[in-house]
């Protein structure tokens, strides 16, 4: 199969890394030969139509921060032309998300579908501003589009729901979806600590964001609802749908006083179809969301099968390339390519 | 509405099942279930003591009516009221802004009282925390404290963090 | 979709009842129609090639105990026939498991298979007994062969493996498999009651089987370890390669001292490449599969996700119509039909 | 190897990852980490107790070099023996098989202690339980131990439950 990957960042770097690492597994298990044809980072591009030497393209960029540095690099590339330009069957749109206007993700996406190619992302922007629009468009130009990564990192929430759980109607679902936010509670909870110094060793350890507001405030959770209300429960529902509350205002004493009732803060997103909501809520020890640390978790409520949950983690570019890898495994069946 | 009950069920198989099934069938909601087989009436019956969710008084008749046309005898039954047991906790500036008179609102409302506070007041010029336990009767009435106690919480700037378990 | 459904017990009512109930939904969602064309039992069959009416086959059935009594039934009429005679896309194998000779399901399903119609079962015994075998026949017939209800009842462990986390290689599945066990080691540790109390209540509950030995046996649970080895590790396992411990030995005094010590009970099955096992383990409170009831429980060790973890109902007519559902929905996707 | 250790860290961003990156690159697996933001040293250092396990010597000497070149002050460093604490159960006639000859055989491997007895004797007739913590310096030793009881518990007709995460 050949791809494009548009974003080099920790994302598109783990998913090379698992091509290279993992090449003999694909081929054996799957008859998957991914052959990488072109990346484009924020400075330019990478393009071998014969297939980029990946150890020696994440060794450059590590080095220098882009890929431009590869031999016949080019410098100043737009990715929308290398998408254009570049024959290939799958576009992995890696870049960093903006909530507002989706882009420049969902540019990229739209410019992929129209030159008929799948495409795979763990970008949430696109998806929250333009969900409809992008299902179908892949619909219409006889696309695969997957965005397995976008909602609980390594945990396959979204396939549990739609390939696994087909047979159900879902009236809610419930979830941790953000591990930074986790953390923080959980040591706060642990340790009697304020929320500013866990942030700050949060952001020292690579677990929290320079700017952590999108998780603290209960936006990027709210997204992750925004796309499962989309995608699961096939509502057309917009970020400004969700109700959101985040944790700011959560003290070492809140979170003793429900530990000494055997309960758990949590910021919980919820989907069901009249209601959308992101808060702190009690959650009792036991109970399938109370996970620690960096652990997604989410609850499906159905119909037959009563309620199944499914925790794992929730970041971090190795597990997330699990659910990437999971797309494009995903695709080459569905196509027998 | 809770009920506790203790039936009296001969010692042999099929037995249990043959008591639970009237409860099953008006949509009741079995909490809990505890044999008490070192204790066996003189006339060597098995004392079975039951908790279970009724969703009123009516129906609660109907089940009685079903476990005696059953030959189940009913030995002990009492209603458990302020038994639905619910968790909350506020965060802000919970004293400031009179808690009493919070506390006076939830205790209003037939059926819920306010069974427990713990207050942790927050260092100088940080928000306080208390965590809150409301006794009500059933679980409607629950909900509705829930949500008279959100409007008080938004009108006070506090923070309401309920149980994830809570509509 | 024109199906058979060989044994009307619990299950196969159960996805009767599914056909019946979520008819509409089936046919807005998936654009499933599914038509009931056979349902053998051990008595006969019932037959109509333009469709059972499945409320009134479900209600003599469940009156009579048998389905011979729908007009035109043919008493006597075996399965093995029927699955030759009459034509149809999908044959439910939902007969009693015999784990020794697998049989009458391993008969049922080769002659689906040669007939070829794809299989859908819940059925452990051939699968135990003739994983390979079967695989490699359905591959031969060019039939699907799918068996999501054997392990985990509602929970979808194998689809989960197989499907969504594909990318990944799996080292160690771990899993609470036995919802009956797991039901009498939570009472033996809450209420302090001796097993033999606790497995009749169970009984009376129809919580347990008349002859519960399997389950307390670990044999069970022996059984869903062989299949998890074949179908996901790709191990060619047989049930004697499963080293199996009950939990006939706890006492209410063992399940206290774990407790004491913040430590559960469960009896866990155990597939490695190196090693598969049953046996009763401590498990910590707040792990994965430390769920309680009848619940189930199944933790992945995976390359690039870490770790998932799986819970939900294990048992359960309604429960497993999920599974099975899930199954005939993924056929008629696959084939488009 | 469990390694408790305090280093001094300047009370400016980055400083935590400077010092917990020599230990990750030698594979030491990180315990717990407890910052003492209110006992500031008097040149306004930051003191952080960290517990990690390490392979062996040879790898932390490996670590200290690293914290050293680091420019990272540690100031103070203990071996924590014995702190691998593993529980297991055994069901059986287990005074009878003789306990005090399962201790010994457990205490008999250097760097392995049975700390913790709890013994529930059955009823009449029935089989006894009880709960063993066995405390090794390091994760071979104590699934040497287990592998050792195993032995043992199977020669004694005991039954055996290990933790879920033991090998």
């Amino acid at each position: 199969m050949r791809i494009i990957i548009i974003g080099f960042g920790n994302l598109g770097r783990g998913i090379c890394r698992a091509f290279v690492e993992k090449a003999d597994f694909l081929k054996r298990a799957h008859g998957l030969v991914p052959r990488v044809v072109a990346v484009a980072d924020e400075f330019g591009a990478a393009v071998d139509e014969k297939g980029l030497d990946l150890p020696r393209l994440l060794k450059i960029a590590e080095g220098s921060g882009t890929v431009v540095g590869y031999p016949g690099g080019k410098r100043g590339k737009l990715a929308l032309d290398l998408i254009d330009e570049v024959s290939a069957d799958v576009v992995f749109e890696l870049t960093p998300t903006n909530i507002r206007t989706g882009e420049p993700g969902l540019s990229h996406i739209k410019r992929a579908m129209q030159a008929g190619k799948h495409v795979i992302t763990s970008n949430k922007g696109p998806l929250v501003v333009a969900f409809k629009e992008l299902d179908a468009l892949a619909k219409k130009q006889g696309v695969e589009f997957r965005y397995s990564a976008s909602v609980g990192g390594a945990v396959p929430v979204i396939g549990l729901a739609k390939k696994l759980l087909s047979g159900n109607e879902i009236s809610e679902i419930r979830g941790v979806l953000n591990g930074t936010t986790n953390y923080i509670l959980t040591r706060m909870s642990a340790e009697g600590l304020p929320q500013e110094i866990i942030i700050r060793e949060a952001q020292e350890l690579g677990l929290a964001e320079k700017d952590p507001t999108l998780d603290i405030d209960g936006i990027d959770t709210a997204c992750k609802v925004t796309i499962l209300a989309n995608s699961v429960l096939g509502i057309n529902a917009k970020l400004s749908d969700v109700k959101v509350v985040g944790i700011r205002r959560i003290t070492p004493e809140a979170t003793r006083l429900a530990h000494e009732a055997g309960q758990m803060i949590k910021l919980v997103g919820i989907a069901r179809r009249d209601r959308l909501e992101v808060g702190p809520k009690l959650v009792p020890q036991g109970h399938p969301l109370a996970v620690g640390g960096t652990l997604n978790a989410v609850t499906f409520k159905l119909d037959l099968a009563g309620e199944i949950s499914i925790t794992g983690f929730g970041a971090g570019p190795k597990e997330t390339s699990s659910s990437l890898l999971g797309d494009l495994i995903d695709i080459h069946r569905t196509l027998g390519g | 509405m809770l009920v506790k009950m203790v039936m009296e069920l001969e010692d042999v198989p099929g037995q249990l099942l043959k008591g639970l099934e009237p409860i099953a069938r008006y949509g009741g909601n079995i909490k809990s279930i505890m044999h008490q087989r070192e204790r066996k009436t003189p006339l060597g019956r098995l004392p079975v003591m039951l908790i279970f969710e009724v969703r009123d008084q009516a129906t609660l008749k109907r089940i009685l009516a079903a476990l005696k046309e059953a030959g189940i005898r009913v030995t002990q039954l009492g209603e458990r009221e302020g038994e639905i047991l619910t968790t909350v906790l506020l965060v802000g500036h919970i004293v400031h802004t009179d808690i009493r008179h919070t506390i006076d609102q939830l205790n209003a409302i037939k059926g819920v009282t306010v069974s427990e506070l713990n207050l942790a007041v927050g260092s100088m010029g940080r928000e306080s925390s208390a965590r809150m336990t409301i006794a009500a009767n059933d679980r409607e009435l629950a909900q509705l404290a829930i949500s008279r106690l959100q409007t008080i919480a938004e009108k006070k700037g506090l923070l309401l963090v309920t149980s994830v378990e809570a509509i």
